[in-house]
């Protein structure tokens, strides 16, 4: 791609990651909500495929999707105004934190414009994907491991937060039930 | 398109998710700011990686790490609110801090 | 060519979509509406959205009738409504219902207003539920115009999420019908013949709600011929085929087991008894057992009293479960409520 | 080996996928007809597009307090999406957009029906929609990772995620031989990610057509189109990650992969009118108990053979 092209997408995703991202906080239904996040995601992972990032950006794209869905079930399940239906309005402190969110742009704005940042002129990576594939699996796979076991902490951590009932409910207090007792029925072994 | 630009855009959505996530009462609200601000770290990581350091992935495994971090808060996130809806069928945190004790 | 001239040109062509209501009183014309839809060619469609044909089986008076009403404001333009009162003259009645539905002229009237009156749930608070979670709860009515659903039947529920956790019957329309019965009363031919179909209806109907369209269609078509009077020679085949089909399936035998199993204390009529699979593979076995007394003057079974332990069991043996399991359970009991109308009457 | 083809490649594609897919329809509407007994397959050929006409001449249906934006929205992403997922898939040697990471590509554009049809069911404001939306994503959550680890098994297979190194990796021995027990996982799971009969619950006659149930005119036209165009982007994908995509004696490779395509896509249509419905509460547990320790053993046989 030209790089004239570049730049217009590159602004293009940029306002439209900015737009939707300020837009989750103004629309009065979670379903749009969601959406606008997701839709900010997608603007991102528009930038990420511009600097050559393909693997990562698609992937951003596959969870952000996926991710927002499973929110907004929650969202939908857990706020007083699932459908919609009435105006809501969410916000405390709105000017407070108006103003902390605006210093706060104005500081990271004013660094980006005043730091020195480093440049490099190394050759791009061919394949950038090989190089991360390597920085995870390689080299003893620490950041594998760790990224691992910290996903299956949260598995596990999840469902006891999540659940209610334990395996005493479902298959009796001596555990000798044949067929765990349950809500609706699974479709293994009947 | 400079790491300035890159990074304009990553403070920007920071900011966005920064106001959200401290203006917001109910919890789910809350994650999505702070989910705001992991897109900015997203963004801002992969700039580096394209602009400052290309040779080493490290840009990269930020990137790998931050969705990673996200779909954790996403998940305890939601079961912190199940458990706490359930016991005290609250999803605002001002009133989960209200009825504390 | 300009656009009107092109919409006449495809309204020619249009696939017709039929919504079949019915009304109590109306199962004779059902029957034959649905023999002439499918020898048509023409798919019946499951919602009024997908429809361009309205087919009122039945005569739709008093509430029936705004029910009526309130599913053709639903169908969106081009439509034709068709009101079929008796089987004789279903034939007729769709085939003008067609010609209306193909005239560009009478489908070029002003559009009707453009928002149209869906279910839009009505909110109620909050309530305890299953999962120890207390979440919002919509008051929906189930019926009486579902795909699938028998006529005259309306449950109120109570939903949080897509859970039953109340569920009142209700059975509007049924002093309208007049005391007329098609299965047990009023239907032509020998009774042996009447209760194979009704076997076979009953069994289409929740296979079609178990989403096994084929065995349904295939249902619906051995009950065609039993009512047509095909000799019982004709009919054995197709239809062992069939029940065996049905006996044997795994993947219904999966999907049905447990649903809607009554509790032998609850002393349901025997042929309701079990689950819904149960029913399923009794109404294939009862409809296989009837061949030989197709001509002959059998007992029918006492729909009535099957319909009025149904009406009365169904809303605890409906509360907490989720819907697909509510509509499978229905359309495994399948109540004939112009039987238990007709008793009424009767008795009275 | 195939190779990205000329940029009016790009025009071609949703014009062949619209004739898989229309041809898909037109055998599931025979099979019906035969079923019912009702007039001829010829007459059934035409169906697909007289439905077509039919819906364009429908009027647009609005129900109280639904969310249009988003309502309409969920057709369109289901359609481009569709299509989309084909880009990367070749026909013969061509193929539109040869992306580097082209595996993860199509399984990103398929997610997309997560949230669209979620948001048909929603975006109408009708209570079988939403129910239905639900169930469409209680499938999703049981389809996808057995899907992404089927796919996972051809990419480790040809130690690419890019379509035409996996269609390479194939030219002695067909990845299907090796491994089947992910192509069987992968067709399932294409069927359940179109909803498609037999994992039709999402539109089905119980929650009376469920995400469909509020649907009427053109938004309809385009949503049933998505359903078809993702189904025909699986079996596609099928055929280039299992089947050796154009690969075969005499002909050309273009013409064997519109071949196997369609015979994939006829195999899928026939099952889905074979096979009662499948309910997602039982599809669940099989899912996760049985297809993710099925294909993650399949990705480890793999892993150890390429080793």
């Amino acid at each position: 791609m030209c790089p004239v092209w570049r730049e217009i997408v590159f602004w293009l995703c940029a306002a439209g990651a900015v737009a939707s991202g300020i837009v989750v906080f103004r629309v009065d239904s979670m379903a749009r909500a969601t959406f606008a996040l997701l839709a900010s995601f997608l603007f991102g992972a528009g930038t990420i495929l511009l600097v050559e990032l393909t693997y990562l950006g698609i992937l951003v794209v596959l969870m952000m999707i996926m991710e927002m869905v499973i929110m907004v079930v929650f969202m939908v399940m857990y706020m007083m105004n699932p459908a919609g239906l009435m105006p809501m309005s969410m916000l405390h402190n709105q000017k407070g934190s108006l103003a902390i969110a605006g210093g706060t742009f104005a500081v990271l704005a004013a660094g980006v414009y005043l730091v020195d940042w480093p440049t490099s002129r190394a050759p791009r990576p061919e394949q950038p994907v090989y190089s991360l594939g390597e920085a995870l699996m390689g080299s003893k796979m620490l950041v594998m491991i760790v990224l691992g076991l910290a996903l299956f902490a949260t598995i596990v951590a999840t469902v006891v937060l999540a659940t209610h009932r334990g395996r005493y409910d479902r298959y009796g207090d001596r555990l000798d039930r044949d067929r765990p007792d349950d809500p609706v029925r699974g479709g293994v072994g009947r | 398109m400079s790491l300035q630009d890159y990074l304009l855009l990553a403070a920007a959505l920071f900011s966005v998710g920064l106001f959200g996530a401290l203006s917001q009462q109910s919890i789910v609200m809350i994650m999505m700011g702070l989910e705001l601000m992991i897109n900015a770290v997203l963004v801002g990581s992969a700039a580096f990686w394209y602009f400052a350091a290309p040779d080493r992935p490290d840009g990269q495994v930020v990137v790998v790490l931050a969705v990673t971090a996200m779909a954790i808060e996403m998940a305890v996130g939601f079961a912190v609110t199940t458990a706490v809806f359930r016991a005290r069928d609250v999803d605002m945190t001002d009133m989960a801090a209200d009825l504390r004790g | 060519m300009d656009v009107t001239d092109l919409t006449a040109l495809l309204l020619r062509r249009i696939p017709v979509r039929p919504l079949v209501v019915t009304v109590p009183g109306g199962t004779g014309a059902r029957l034959r509406v649905e023999r002439l839809i499918r020898t048509r060619g023409w798919y019946p469609a499951a919602s009024p959205a997908e429809a361009n044909l309205l087919v009122v089986a039945g005569p739709a008076t008093g509430e029936p009738a705004d029910a009526v009403e309130h599913v053709w404001e639903q169908l969106p333009a081009p439509r034709a409504r068709a009101a079929v009162l008796d089987p004789g003259h279903a034939d007729g009645e769709l085939a003008a219902a067609e010609a209306t539905l193909r005239d560009a002229f009478r489908q070029r009237r002003p559009a009707p207003d453009s928002v149209h009156g869906g279910a839009e749930p009505e909110m109620a608070g909050r309530g305890e539920d299953r999962d120890g979670l207390t979440l919002d709860q919509l008051h929906v009515p189930l019926g009486p115009v579902l795909p699938g659903w028998p006529a005259g039947l309306v449950v109120r529920t109570v939903l949080q999420g897509d859970v039953l956790q109340e569920a009142e019957v209700d059975t509007p329309g049924l002093a309208e019908a007049g005391g007329r019965t098609w299965w047990w009363g009023e239907g032509p031919g020998p009774p042996g013949r009447r209760r194979a179909a009704r076997h076979l209806d009953t069994a289409a109907t929740l296979l079609s709600i178990a989403g096994d369209d084929r065995a349904a269609v295939a249902a619906r078509r051995l009950r065609d011929g039993v009512l047509t009077g095909l000799a019982a020679a004709e009919v054995a085949r197709p239809l062992h085929q069939w029940a065996r089909r049905v006996r044997r399936s795994p993947l219904l035998r999966w999907s049905l087991a447990g649903v809607g199993a009554v509790p032998a204390d609850a002393a349901p009529p025997p042929e309701l008894a079990g689950d819904a699979l149960a029913r399923l593979r009794r109404h294939a076995t009862a409809a296989e057992a009837a061949l030989d007394r197709f001509d002959q003057d059998v007992p029918l079974p006492d729909w009535a009293e099957q319909a009025q332990w149904t009406v009365e069991a169904l809303p605890w043996l409906l509360r907490g479960s989720e819907l697909a399991l509510a509509r499978l359970t229905v359309a495994s009991l399948d109540p004939d409520l112009e039987a238990l109308a007709a008793r009424e009457v009767a008795g009275a | 080996m195939p190779e990205p083809g000329p940029w009016w490649s790009a025009l071609l594609l949703p014009a062949v996928v619209a004739v898989f897919a229309a041809g898909a329809c037109s055998l599931d509407a025979a099979l019906r007809a035969r079923t019912a007994g009702a007039p001829g397959p010829a007459a059934a050929a035409l169906l697909p597009v007289r439905s077509a006409a039919g819906l364009l001449v429908q009027q647009r249906r609005r129900t109280p307090a639904a969310d249009t934006l988003l309502w309409r929205t969920a057709g369109v992403a289901l359609l481009a999406a569709g299509v989309l997922a084909s880009l990367v898939t070749p026909l013969g040697r061509w193929s539109v957009g040869d992306l580097s990471v082209g595996i993860v590509w199509f399984n990103a554009m398929e997610i997309v029906a997560w949230g669209a049809v979620w948001l048909a069911g929603w975006g109408a404001n009708s209570m079988f929609g939403l129910v239905a939306g639900y169930r469409f994503v209680a499938q999703g959550l049981a389809y996808e990772l057995p899907h992404m680890f089927a796919l996972t098994s051809a990419a480790i297979g040809a130690g690419s995620l890019r379509v035409a190194d996996v269609v390479a990796a194939q030219r002695d021995l067909w990845f299907v031989v090796w491994m089947p027990v992910a192509f069987v996982v992968f067709l399932l799971t294409v069927l359940a990610m179109a909803f498609r009969p037999p994992f039709d619950q999402p539109t089905g006659q119980d929650v009376a057509g469920g995400v469909l149930a509020e649907l009427s005119g053109v938004d309809r036209l385009v949503f049933l189109a998505g359903r078809w165009v993702l189904l025909v982007s699986g079996a596609g994908m099928a055929v280039a990650l299992f089947l050796g995509a154009g690969g075969g004696p005499l002909l050309p490779g273009w013409l064997w992969s519109v071949l196997k395509t369609a015979a994939v896509l006829a195999v899928l249509v026939w099952a889905g009118h074979r096979l009662p419905a499948v309910r997602m509460e039982r599809f669940a547990e099989v899912a996760w108990l049985v297809l993710i320790p099925a294909t993650l053993l399949q990705a480890l046989f793999v892993s150890i053979l390429v080793l």
